[in-house]
């Protein structure tokens, strides 16, 4: 990090966006920015959970026919704030066969890469904490480490049920971690850049209209990543109670629910940034276009998980390598053919040849996934 | 390297998300995969017929509401079927009719909970539960207007019911009637070509006709394997064969089969339903009998198809005013007699759906 | 409508097969010895005109003297029904043969009638309290407890 | 990779059951006396100052606005319980809509149904899994004194004689509405916690 300040590494001349805070009471604005940025981040982060728990309560309750949290404050809206107090203050069980310290680390490794992935998340044109060059890849990098949390979890806990649900888990990310990278790497193809900012900047139209199977691939591998449903397998309440933290309470399970929801947030943040056209929109301030999207993503969450039920684990696994890894490697193999053929823009009429290639393609995998997928595979 | 696995076991309940109570089992995986199962049965035992024992042949019918406590009317039913048959005591019409009503929205209720519970085993978080849930309050409201109680009615009396209905009962079930083939019509769309439901329930479970047989299973895991075995048909108890229905069978004998046997048996409850409301005709509702019973000494089996499958009552009589021996024919136990080959090979989250799509009571397994 | 079997008729069939089979019959039933219980209940289910394979319930009555083990068997196939009943009057140790290899159901509700009532059933895969627990005094359902 | 799969039958192990015999009859002859109901703090006055009469609003604001019911559903009274889940009664108007079906995560316990000697033992360890704080909320009959199979030779008369009880909502089983009144009753008993006080 002293390395890209200016102030001590002159020879970065123009590596910081025009608009960061010159030096202040003796401090260089890259440490300004960084303590602001960071702070944004935290509280962003926080705030957007409590607010998609509430939503996520809310919204699935009305379509469950019932009205859901509306006496903690007006409509309900501390709930989420209650729900804290009481989590943070109950008392603090670790088993006594657990292998304690990965039980207390392991929260702590889960939680971390949930807030690392929104250091390169652009809120405004050039608003974010790093623009690394390599934002994207970053993000892939960073994001399976909240893996090796659950995994930890599953195994300090010495549960059986925990344990199931962290090896699920960790098949589940592996599988998936594929068909997600190819997803992005269509986005990257068009934009010509791994850098998230340059990404927004790229989406005159956004590119969900130029890579609707890139949004669907990247949605469904996203969902399965962070364990919502019908991918909730690692926490399936009604098969292993409640997965791999089943043994946390208190503090540490408050962490865990945390990061449920941040990671869905997350998500729902790159799929804004890649497919959606991040923080650009009319009128609105862009950090405020920015908290729009992120919330209707998540709402398609929280839509597929009151409606769809779960899929048992081979046709999980099936349906990453058998589904999603061809349809995604076509779906490249189109795009690259694409910017090959318009090497500057992409023309209008490559929309409608791309919803069409994505309609043949699920249709037609639908048909062969029938045959090569269905029922139960041999064990 | 070589890699050496070795199963290991799991205890599954008495106090687990889906087992329906208090069923638990231990199963031996091997990863994922279920090597065997040992269900252990009595968490909920109460000891009902030894408590029979004790009480008057009236005293009991309260007893009888909390065996299967989602079927309490048919439960009932199948009790005051019994104690008739062996006391020789004649229903008067009007009771018959309310007995046949009483029975077949008990199925509805029942099959509403068996449903949404399956489907909430399947994953769908609580949302078809919940609709089943608002459906049957429904049934739920109409049975507190004959009886003030929302669960354990204890409505039927031996030789006829309780009470006579309130005028408010028709225009309401009318009412209900006239929603409830909508509703059934709606969850279908929701669920019944959902991709993910076909592939987690067609061809899991599988249950063959023979071994359903000779496992003695009854209800609509046996009509699931596809045989048309229904006691409403098969032994007309009541007024059962005044009234056309169908009896919905399967093909497979999986767990896809055994739910939509039952969604297509509310369908037939409908229509009888229907059937009994234009004919329910005047008059007294119970016959004229004491409420001390002394049935003559001897033994009798009554037996009538509850939304579980064959619940029936041996009694044995010694002329007093209380059973000497009652012993319950429980169709939630026996259904369960071939889980154990019904579940294995499969995973984990097969042996939950399996063990859901058979739909059990704990009150009626333990008793 | 099920018809029950005259038990005059099937004890005739019985008594042929097996001589000194069954005891007493009445309209339904019939009182079979408990050492010729396994013969006869096989003879029933295999039997091509009585095909008896379905077995509706098992249960045992404590009569004090002895217990009467009511098996009660019907054909889906035919519709008809029948019961058996064999006696044992042994009240320490009764013992009799399990009927599993026969009717699977009987799986269940033979260790039921072992845990409520004590009547040991010999042969049966997995013999051991059902309801109540391992320790637990006496035999519910017996006329002399409590 | 090569299991034996017929060998791995889990039938007759006479072992685990004796033990688990041995607990529950070990349970049942040290349970003869009901244990008295956590309440007799309710009475009680106790020096407040306003620092800790803030704290103790927050956190009991907090509480009770967000109890999450462990499931330990034993019979009946539990499909009332869904039933006030469900659209029609609807707990989650008051934050109750999760079941943590970890008690580990969960705050109060609505034992539904009767209780078995066979299942004491089970119970109990629920309740010690529960972080503190933790409540109970008897419903029912059965849960209260045995109701009406009290007189049978496998049952618990009273969830009290295994586990503390805070709140007793009676009926057999009790309607959706006893059950809020119940929760609301709870609720105003967590109100009254402080801080200051032991126990």
């Amino acid at each position: 990090m002293v390395l890209l300040d200016p102030a001590v590494n002159p020879e970065l001349p123009n590596a910081l966006p025009p608009d960061w805070p010159g030096d202040m009471l003796g401090i260089s604005g890259f440490w300004w920015h960084w303590l602001i940025f960071t702070l944004i981040i935290i509280i962003f982060v926080l705030t957007m959970v409590m607010a998609v728990i509430y939503i996520e309560r809310r919204g699935m309750a009305r379509m469950q026919s019932r009205l859901g949290p509306n006496r903690t404050g007006p409509f309900g809206i501390f709930q989420p704030v209650a729900d804290a107090v009481k989590v943070l203050l109950k008392e603090n069980i670790v088993p006594g066969t657990a292998d304690k310290l990965v039980h207390w680390l392991a929260p702590v490794v889960a939680f971390a890469p949930a807030l690392l992935i929104f250091a390169v998340i652009p809120f405004g044109n050039g608003a974010l904490l790093a623009d690394l060059n390599i934002g994207i890849l970053y993000v892939v990098a960073v994001s399976s480490v909240s893996t090796v949390g659950v995994f930890m979890a599953g195994w300090g806990s010495s549960n059986k049920y925990s344990l199931l649900g962290a090896m699920r888990n960790v098949a589940a990310v592996v599988s998936y971690e594929i068909p997600l990278v190819l997803a992005v790497v269509g986005v990257i193809l068009i934009a010509g850049s791994l850098s998230m900012n340059q990404i927004v900047l790229a989406q005159d139209i956004p590119f969900i209209l130029l890579q609707p199977l890139g949004f669907f691939l990247f949605f469904t591998a996203g969902c399965a990543e962070i364990n919502r449903s019908p991918f909730d397998l690692m926490e399936a309440d009604s098969e292993i109670v409640a997965g791999f933290h089943t043994e946390y309470s208190g503090m540490k399970f408050a962490m865990f629910y945390l990061v449920e929801y941040a990671e869905a947030v997350a998500v729902a943040a790159i799929i804004t940034t890649l497919f959606l056209g991040g923080w650009r929109g009319p009128l609105l301030p862009p950090w405020f276009w920015f908290v729009i999207k992120v919330v209707a993503v998540f709402f398609l969450m929280v839509w597929t998980r009151s409606t769809l039920p779960r899929v048992r684990i081979d046709q999980l696994m099936a349906f990453a390598w058998k589904f999603l890894l061809p349809v995604a490697l076509i779906n490249l193999f189109v795009t690259a053919v694409q910017v090959l053929a318009w090497p500057d823009t992409l023309p209008w009429v490559v929309v409608p040849i791309n919803f069409a290639v994505m309609a043949v393609l699920i249709l037609l995998w639908a048909k062969i996934f029938y045959k090569v997928g269905w029922g139960r595979l041999e064990v | 390297m070589a890699l050496r696995t070795e199963p290991f076991v799991l205890n599954m309940g008495p106090v687990h998300p889906s087992t329906h109570g208090v069923f638990r089992m231990r199963a031996t995986l091997d990863g994922e995969v279920v090597l065997d199962i040992e269900p252990v049965f009595g968490y909920l035992h109460r000891g009902v017929e030894k408590l029979a024992e004790q009480r008057t042949y009236t005293g009991f019918i309260p007893l009888t509401d909390r065996m299967d406590y989602l079927a309490s009317m048919s439960n009932n039913l199948g009790y005051c079927l019994a104690v008739e048959k062996l006391a020789g005591v004649k229903i008067p019409e009007r009771g018959e009719y309310l007995r046949v009503i009483m029975a077949e929205l008990q199925r509805l209720a029942s099959h509403l909970v068996a449903v949404g519970a399956f489907l909430n085993d399947c994953g769908a978080y609580f949302t078809p539960f919940l609709y089943m849930f608002r459906e049957r309050e429904k049934i739920v409201d109409l049975f507190e207007m004959v009886s003030g109680q929302r669960l354990t009615y204890n409505y039927m009396r031996i030789g006829g019911v309780s009470q006579d209905i309130p005028e408010e009962f028709l225009p309401a079930m009318d009412k209900f009637l006239a929603t409830m083939p909508g509703f059934i019509d709606e969850i279908d769309r929701l669920l019944k070509e959902n991709e993910i439901l076909l592939a987690r329930a067609k061809g899991v479970g599988v249950l063959s006709s023979e071994n359903a047989i000779a496992c003695g299973v009854s209800g609509p895991v046996l009509r699931s394997t596809g045989i048309k075995w229904d006691i409403r048909k098969a032994d007309p108890y009541s007024i059962y064969d005044r009234f056309d229905f169908e009896i919905p069978t399967g093909e497979a004998g999986d767990c896809y089969d055994r739910y939509r046997v039952r969604v297509e048996e509310m369908r037939q409850s409908l229509h009888i339903l229907n059937q009994a409301r234009k004919d329910i005709p005047e008059g007294p509702v119970r016959a004229d009998v004491s409420h001390l019973v002394r049935p003559p000494a001897g033994e009798v089996y009554g037996r009538i198809e509850a939304p579980k499958g064959e619940l029936g009552f041996y009694l044995v009589s010694d002329n007093s005013i209380a059973p000497y021996r009652c012993h319950v024919r429980p169709p939630s136990l026996i259904n369960l007699t071939p889980l154990r080959e019904m579940v294995r090979g499969w995973k984990v989250q097969d042996l939950i759906i399996i063990f859901g799509s058979i739909d059990i009571t704990m009150g009626e397994v333990d008793r | 409508m099920t018809v029950a079997l005259s038990g005059k008729e099937i004890a005739r069939q019985l008594e042929e097969k097996f001589p000194g089979s069954t005891v007493q019959t009445d309209e339904s039933s019939a009182l079979v010895q408990d050492k010729s219980l396994l013969q006869t209940a096989d003879f029933l289910k295999n039997s091509p005109e009585l095909g008896l394979n379905y077995l509706n319930f098992v249960t045992a009555v404590d009569y004090f003297d002895y217990f009467e083990v009511v098996y009660r068997i019907s054909s889906l196939e035919h519709n008809h029904w029948f019961t058996l009943k064999t006696r044992v009057y042994d009240r320490e140790d009764p013992v009799l043969p399990s009927v599993v290899g026969i009717w699977k159901g009987a799986d269940f509700q033979e260790r039921e009638i072992y845990d409520l009532m004590g009547i040991k059933f010999e042969n049966h895969p997995n013999m051991k309290r059902i309801f109540l627990w391992d320790g637990f005094p006496g035999h519910p359902l017996r006329k002399d407890y409590l | 990779m090569e299991i034996s799969r017929a060998e791995n039958r889990i039938y007759s192990d006479k072992e685990l059951d004796r033990i688990e015999g041995q607990v529950i009859e070990e349970l049942r002859q040290s349970s003869q006396e009901a244990i008295p109901d956590p309440d007799k703090w309710l009475d009680e006055e106790i020096e407040k100052n306003i620092f800790l009469t803030t704290v103790d609003a927050i956190i009991n604001w907090g509480q009770r606005s967000s109890l999450w019911t462990a499931i330990c559903f034993p019979a009946c009274c539990a499909f009332e319980f869904i039933a006030a889940n469900g659209p029609r009664f609807d707990l989650s108007r008051f934050g109750m809509e999760i079941l943590r079906a970890s008690p580990r995560q969960a705050d109060l316990m609505i034992t539904a149904g009767t209780l078995t000697w066979k299942m004491a033992p089970n119970v109990r360890r629920i309740y010690n899994q529960m972080a503190e704080p933790k409540w109970v909320i008897a419903m029912g009959a059965c849960a209260i004194s045995g109701g009406i199979f009290a007189s049978s030779y496998s049952v618990v008369p009273g969830y009290n004689r295994v586990i503390p009880v805070d709140v007793y909502v009676p009926g057999c089983p009790p309607r959706p509405e006893a059950l809020i009144y119940g929760i609301q009753m709870l609720q105003q008993k967590i109100a009254k916690k402080s801080l200051a006080r032991k126990g």
